[in-house]
C-alpha cells in the first residue's frame, strides 16, 4: 500500500508544495494537512515544511506551535509517528519542545540562500536510514534564523547520544553551534533539519538529488515497521 | 484604541449587513499625528467633514490645491467638472488621480507609440492599460508580468520602500487572476563607497528579500548598478511574473448593478497619506524632507494570505471584478473599477475597517495602506466570499454597491458618504481617465554634442601585458562587474521548486507546467550610460540585451515590459530623452516582433536640478515548449567538456 | 551596576504586523481580553564608566532607532537586578 | 492609561549577534566607552479591561518568550506618557 505522508500548511507556509512534490517523487502519497484541523487523516508520517508561518513574527515557529494540528502532531510524535521539520518546521519542533535547543538569528544577521554541503552523521533515524554514515550531501540552505543554539549540557548530550543527524561542512552558513544542521529526538522518529531536502529532488531544479534520501528513508522505516508487525505511529490515532 | 479581532470574523460580521442600512454614529474627529498632505483639509472644519452640500453653499472658500500639487488650471477644471468647488475629499482624490504617477499626464502622448507600433501578435490577452499585460503561452496557460518602480519611497526608508515595492507589483499580478510565481529586481545605487549607499543598499536588498522570501516567491534575477547620478535618487524597480489558466483572467470592471463592493485584506491606517502626491511628484528638496510623509509598512504575511484568498475566490468563480489597491489606495480602486464599467458606485466609508478610529474620510480615501484588494461580487456570493476570507484570516467588508449608469446612458456617479455626510459625488471617469494630458516642451540636452564627441577611442589603451593585467584587475574589482553574491544570497531562489535557472545566469528560467515541461525565461536589463549618450539607441540596446539573454537560454522571446526611470518631465531635456527612449523601445519591439505588454513610468528622479541618467529598464520574456532543453551559460563540467569547440558569433 | 535602557517602538500610526500577529494568536491561548499588542525593541547599553545618557541618546538616534518610523525613549536603570529578574 | 509591558531579553550566555553588531559600530560614531549592548524585545499589551499581570505573565511564559534562550520581565506601566515620550 502506498504510504501517506502528511504535509502541514500553516498560514505563511511556503515550501509545503515542494515537500508534497518530494514525497510523491519518493513514491508516497502526499496528504495536505491544514493548521486549523486537528485530524491527521491517517497519515503514516508528517512533514512540517519551510516558510514563514504566521509571518515568523515574534519568533519563528512560536505561533504555529499553538495551531490545532500541532496538538495532534505532538501527541502522535510522542507515540512514534515519524515527523520531519524542515527549516521553519524545525523551528516549530523546537518551540513545541519535541526537539531541544532553539534556532536564532543567523550570526551574520542576513538571510542566506546557498547550496550547502552537509555530512550525515546519524543514519538510525526514521528520516536518514537511507544514507551511509558520514555521507556528504549537497542541498540548499535558506534561512534568516537558522543558528542552532542550546546549552553546553544539551549539546554534549546530543553528541553523546548520536542525535546530531547532519553537520554543515565546507562552511557554516549561519553560525550554528558545533556546525549542527539537524538533530533528532531520543526515539529517532522526530527529525529537524535547517537545510531543504525537498529542494534537491529533481535534476532540473535542484543542485543534486541528495534530498530524496530523507523521503525514501521514511518509506523504508515505515515498511520495516509494518513488516515487524508494529504500528506505525500515525495509525495509533 | 481600536480593538483587535481574533480573525476576520468580526470584520465579516460587521459587513454582513447589506450596504443599505443606516450607518453607525459618527466617530469623533481628532487631529491626526504627524504630517499628511491631508492635514490641511481635515482640520479645516471643526463641525464635521466637508460635504457636497457645504461645498455648494461655500463656493468661495479657499482651497489648498497648490499644496496638493494641483495647478491653477487643473483646479479650475475640477470646478467645471463638478459645477461647484470640490469637497476636501474630492480635492484630495483629484490631486492623487491627476498626479503624474497616476495620470501619466506627461507620458501619455508618447506611450501611444507602443500601441501604434505593436507587432502583429496573437498571444496577448491583455495589454497596456490593464494592471499587467497577459500573454498566452499554451492552449490552457497564460502568464502575466510587469516591472514597476518604487524609487522615492526606497530612498526615504530603504527597507520598507523596497519591500512595499515588491508587495505592490505582486498585487498587480494577482489582480489579473494569476498566481505570482517569481520576482526580479533591477536596482541602481549611487557610488558604492558613498556613506549613504551604505544606508540605502543594505536596506533595499533586505527589504526585497524580506518581502519576497516571506511571500514564497523565488528571486530569479535582477541588476545592481552603481553610478553617482543615482546618489540622491536610487532606482528600485521590481518585476513579478504570475501564471493563470487562460479562463481565470480577471477584469477590473465594476459591472452588475446591485453588485457588492468588498474591501479585502489589511485594515486601513494612516500609511503614506499624501505619499502619492508628495513622494511621487516632488523632488527631494529640503522642504520635502521636513514634510516627510508617513511611510507605508509592508506585511508580507498578510499579502500571502491575500494571495491565497484571492486565488481561492477566483477558482470558485466568486469574483466579478477585482482591482488591487496601490499607491492611490481606495481612491484609485473605486474610481478605476467604476470608470472601466461606466457604472456608478455607492460607498459607505465608515464601513472601512480602520487601524485608527480617528481617521477622517479624506484620510481613508487617500490611505496607501498595503495588502488590500477591492472586489466586486454578486450579492448571492457575498457570504461565500466572506467565508473564504475568514478561512484565511483576512478582513473582508462590504463597503458599497455598484449603481446604474445615468438615465441618459452616460456613466454613473461615484457617491461616497461617511456617517451620512455626502463627502464625494463625482463622475468616476473624470478622475480615472480624463485627467490632464500635457505635450511638454522637449529639447535635446545642450551638453549632448560634447558628450558624444568624447569617444572611447580617445581613451588610452593598455599597451603591454602588464597594463592589460592591471586593466583586467581594475575591471573585475569594479562594483558594477564584481560578484553579486552578497546580494543574491539574501534572496530565496528555490521556493516553489520550479526555478530552473537563477543567479548567476543572465536570465531566470522557470518551469511553468510540471506535466508538459512548458517554461519561461526572463531577463531585465538597462544601461543608463548608453541612454544618456543616446536615449533612442540606449533603449533599443536595453531591449536587445534582455532579448539576447532570453534567446541564448534557448527560449523564444515573446513579450516585453518596461520601467522608464527619468528626471523631471518639466525639464525639456528630460522630456526629449523620454520621447527618444520610448521611440527607440517601440521601434525595437516592432522590429523584433515582441509587443510591450505593460510597464511603468517613473519621473522626477532627480536631486535638485540634476536628473539621473535616463534609465529605461526593459524586461523580456520568452517561452520554452520543453524547459529541460534550457542552456545554462557556464561551460559543462570538465569531465563532459572534452573537445567542445568555442565559437564567437556576430560582428 | 547601572545601565542605560533604550526602548524603541514603532510610531503609533505605523502598522505593526508583529504585534498584530501576536494579538491574533492570543485567543487560541484562551486570552480574549487583550485589545492591542505592540512589539518594539529593548536595548541595554552598559558603559565601561558612568552611564552617559546623552551619549546613549545619540546612539539611539543614529543607530538604534529608525526615526522615520520609530520613536525611542532613553533612561538610566540604576538597579538592573530589580528591573529584569 | 495603564498597560502591561513585557521585556524579553536573551539569556546572558546566549550570543546576541545584533547587539554585537551595534557594539562594533559604536567606535565609528566616536563612542568607545560602551562595554556591552544587548538587544531584546519590548512588548506592550493593552487589556480591554483592567491590566492583568498574571494573565500577562502567562502569555509571556507560553508565547512571548522562549525559556530555552530568553528571560522575561512583566510589569504594569501606570503612566504610559511618562515612560515613552
Ligand atoms: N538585484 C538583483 N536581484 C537579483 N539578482 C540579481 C541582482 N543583481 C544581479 N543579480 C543576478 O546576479 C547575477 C550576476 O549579475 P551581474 O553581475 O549583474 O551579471 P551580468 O553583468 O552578467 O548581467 C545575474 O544572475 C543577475 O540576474
Amino acid at each position: 500500500m502506498t504510504m501517506r505522508i502528511g504535509v502541514v500548511t500553516f498560514p505563511g507556509s511556503l515550501d509545503d508544495g515542494d515537500a508534497a512534490r518530494a514525497a510523491r517523487i519518493a513514491g508516497a502519497e502526499a496528504v495536505r494537512l491544514w493548521h486549523g484541523d486537528p485530524d491527521l487523516h491517517r497519515v503514516d508520517a508528517v512533514v512540517l515544511p519551510g516558510g514563514f508561518s504566521y509571518g515568523d513574527y515574534l519568533r519563528c515557529g512560536a505561533i504555529a506551535r499553538f495551531a490545532p494540528v500541532m496538538e495532534s502532531i505532538i501527541d502522535a510524535a510522542r507515540g512514534g509517528l515519524p515527523v520531519l521539520g524542515i527549516c521553519n518546521g524545525f523551528q516549530v519542533l523546537c518551540e513545541a519542545h519535541l526537539l531541544p535547543g532553539a534556532l536564532t538569528r543567523n550570526q551574520h544577521l542576513h538571510f542566506r540562500n546557498r547550496d550547502q554541503w552537509l555530512r550525515v552523521e546519524a543514519t538510525n533515524t526514521a528520516w536518514t536510514n537511507r544514507f551511509a554514515p558520514g555521507q556528504e550531501i549537497l542541498i540548499p540552505v535558506k534561512n534568516g534564523e537558522g543558528c542552532f543554539v542550546a546549552d553546553q549540557r544539551t549539546l554534549d548530550q546530543l553528541e553523546g547520544e548520536g542525535r546530531v543527524i547532519a553537520r554543515y561542512i565546507r562552511g557554516n552558513p549561519n553560525g550554528s553551534q558545533r556546525d549542527i544542521a539537524g538533530i533528532t529526538n531520543e526515539a529517532g522518529n522526530v527529525v529537524g533539519i535547517m537545510p531543504h531536502p525537498e529542494h534537491a529532488v529533481e535534476a532540473l531544479t535542484g543542485p543534486s538529488l541528495d534530498g530524496l534520501g530523507f523521503f525514501t528513508s521514511v518509506l523504508r522505516s515505515l515498511a520495516g515497521a509494518s513488516a515487524d508487525g508494529q504500528l506505525a505511529g500515525g495509525q495509533q490515532r | 484604541m481600536t480593538t483587535q479581532p481574533e480573525t476576520a470574523t468580526s470584520g465579516a460580521e460587521a459587513a454582513r449587513g447589506v450596504p443599505n442600512q443606516p450607518p453607525a454614529a459618527a466617530a469623533p474627529i481628532t487631529k491626526p499625528s504627524g504630517f499628511a498632505a491631508t492635514d490641511v483639509l481635515v482640520n479645516e472644519f471643526e463641525e464635521g467633514p466637508d460635504t457636497v452640500q457645504r461645498a455648494a453653499a461655500t463656493p468661495d472658500e479657499l482651497q489648498p490645491h497648490a499644496d496638493l500639487g494641483l495647478k491653477d488650471d487643473e483646479y479650475t477644471r475640477i470646478r467645471e467638472i463638478l459645477g461647484r468647488r470640490p469637497t476636501a475629499s474630492e480635492l484630495a482624490m483629484y490631486s492623487i488621480m491627476w498626479s503624474e504617477h497616476c495620470s501619466y499626464k506627461s507620458s501619455k502622448v508618447h506611450l501611444r507609440e507602443f500601441v501604434k507600433k505593436v507587432p502583429k501578435n496573437t498571444r496577448m490577452l491583455a495589454g497596456i492599460g490593464e494592471n499587467a499585460g497577459v500573454v498566452q503561452i499554451s492552449e490552457k496557460i497564460a502568464v502575466t508580468f510587469k516591472v514597476e518602480s518604487h524609487n522615492h519611497p526606497s530612498y526615504v526608508e530603504p527597507y520598507q520602500g523596497a519591500a512595499t515595492g515588491v508587495g505592490g507589483i505582486v498585487r498587480d499580478i494577482l489582480a489579473m487572476g494569476a498566481r505570482p510565481v517569481a520576482v526580479m529586481d533591477p536596482l541602481r545605487f549611487g557610488a558604492a563607497d558613498h556613506p549613504d549607499t551604505a544606508r540605502v543598499l543594505p536596506g533595499v536588498v533586505a527589504g526585497i528579500g524580506g518581502y519576497g522570501n516571506c511571500l514564497g516567491l523565488p528571486n530569479i534575477g535582477g541588476e545592481i548598478v552603481f553610478d553617482p547620478c543615482y546618489q540622491g535618487n536610487p532606482l528600485v524597480n521590481a518585476l513579478s511574473i504570475g501564471v493563470l489558466p487562460v479562463e481565470r483572467l480577471q477584469k477590473k470592471e465594476a459591472t452588475g448593478v446591485g453588485n457588492v463592493v468588498v474591501l479585502l485584506g489589511a485594515r486601513t491606517g494612516r500609511d503614506g497619506i499624501g505619499g502619492v502626491s508628495v513622494l511621487a511628484s516632488a523632488t527631494f528638496d529640503e522642504e520635502a524632507e521636513q514634510r516627510r510623509p508617513s511611510v507605508q509598512v509592508g506585511d508580507p504575511f498578510m499579502e500571502k494570505l491575500l494571495i491565497e484568498s484571492c486565488l481561492e475566490l477566483y477558482d470558485a468563480g466568486l469574483v466579478s471584478g477585482i482591482q488591487d489597491l496601490g499607491g492611490a489606495g481606495l481612491t484609485c480602486a473605486l474610481t478605476e473599477t467604476a470608470a472601466a464599467a461606466g457604472t456608478g458606485m455607492r460607498v459607505w466609508l465608515e464601513r472601512v475597517p480602520l487601524r485608527e478610529a480617528s481617521m477622517s474620510p479624506t484620510e481613508i480615501l487617500a490611505s496607501e495602506s498595503q495588502e488590500r484588494m477591492l472586489l466586486i461580487v454578486t450579492p448571492e456570493n457575498l457570504d461565500k466570499v466572506l467565508a473564504v476570507a475568514e478561512k484565511w484570516g483576512v478582513w473582508a467588508t462590504a463597503i458599497g454597491e455598484v449603481t446604474a449608469a445615468s438615465a441618459d446612458g452616460s456613466p454613473g456617479r461615484l457617491l461616497i458618504t461617511w456617517n451620512d455626510h455626502v463627502v464625494v459625488d463625482v463622475p468616476p471617469g473624470s478622475l480615472a481617465d480624463d485627467g490632464p494630458v500635457y505635450e511638454r516642451p522637449m529639447r535635446e540636452p545642450s551638453d549632448l554634442i560634447l558628450l558624444q564627441a568624447d569617444r572611447a577611442e580617445t581613451l588610452p589603451r593598455p599597451a603591454n601585458a602588464e597594463e592589460l593585467r592591471e586593466t583586467v584587475l581594475r575591471m573585475i574589482a569594479s562594483p558594477n562587474l564584481c560578484d553579486k553574491t552578497w546580494v543574491t544570497e539574501q534572496y530565496d531562489r528555490y521556493v516553489l521548486g520550479n526555478t530552473v535557472l537563477a543567479q548567476p545566469e543572465d536570465s531566470g528560467v522557470l518551469r511553468i507546467d510540471e506535466e508538459t515541461g512548458l517554461g519561461v525565461a526572463l531577463s531585465v536589463d538597462g544601461n543608463g550610460r548608453f541612454a544618456r549618450l543616446d536615449p533612442y539607441e540606449g533603449a533599443k540596446l536595453a531591449l536587445a540585451e534582455a532579448y539576447r539573454n532570453v534567446a541564448v537560454t534557448g527560449a523564444e522571446p515573446i513579450a516585453v515590459t518596461d520601467c522608464l526611470n527619468f528626471g523631471s518631465p518639466e525639464d525639456p531635456a528630460v522630456m526629449w530623452q523620454f520621447a527618444q527612449a520610448v521611440n527607440g523601445l517601440a521601434d525595437g519591439c516592432q522590429q523584433l516582433g515582441t509587443p510591450v505588454t505593460g510597464g511603468n513610468v517613473s519621473f522626477y528622479n532627480q536631486t535638485g536640478a540634476a536628473a539621473i541618467h535616463p534609465t529605461p529598464v526593459v524586461g523580456v520574456m520568452g517561452i520554452f515548449d520543453d524547459v529541460t532543453r534550457r542552456i545554462p551559460m557556464g561551460f559543462p563540467a570538465p569531465a563532459k567538456a572534452g573537445g567542445d569547440l568555442l565559437y564567437l558569433l556576430g560582428e | 551596576m547601572a545601565r542605560v535602557v533604550v526602548d524603541v517602538m514603532l510610531k503609533p500610526e505605523i502598522l505593526d504586523p508583529q504585534g498584530q500577529a501576536v494579538a491574533n494568536a492570543l485567543p487560541r491561548l484562551g486570552v480574549t481580553d487583550v485589545s492591542s499588542v505592540r512589539i518594539g525593541r529593548r536595548i541595554e547599553i552598559d558603559f565601561a564608566g558612568e552611564p552617559d545618557l546623552d551619549r546613549a541618546r545619540e546612539i539611539a538616534d543614529k543607530l538604534l532607532a529608525n526615526p522615520v518610523i520609530e520613536d525611542f525613549d532613553v533612561r538610566i536603570v540604576e538597579d538592573v537586578a530589580a528591573e529584569v529578574a
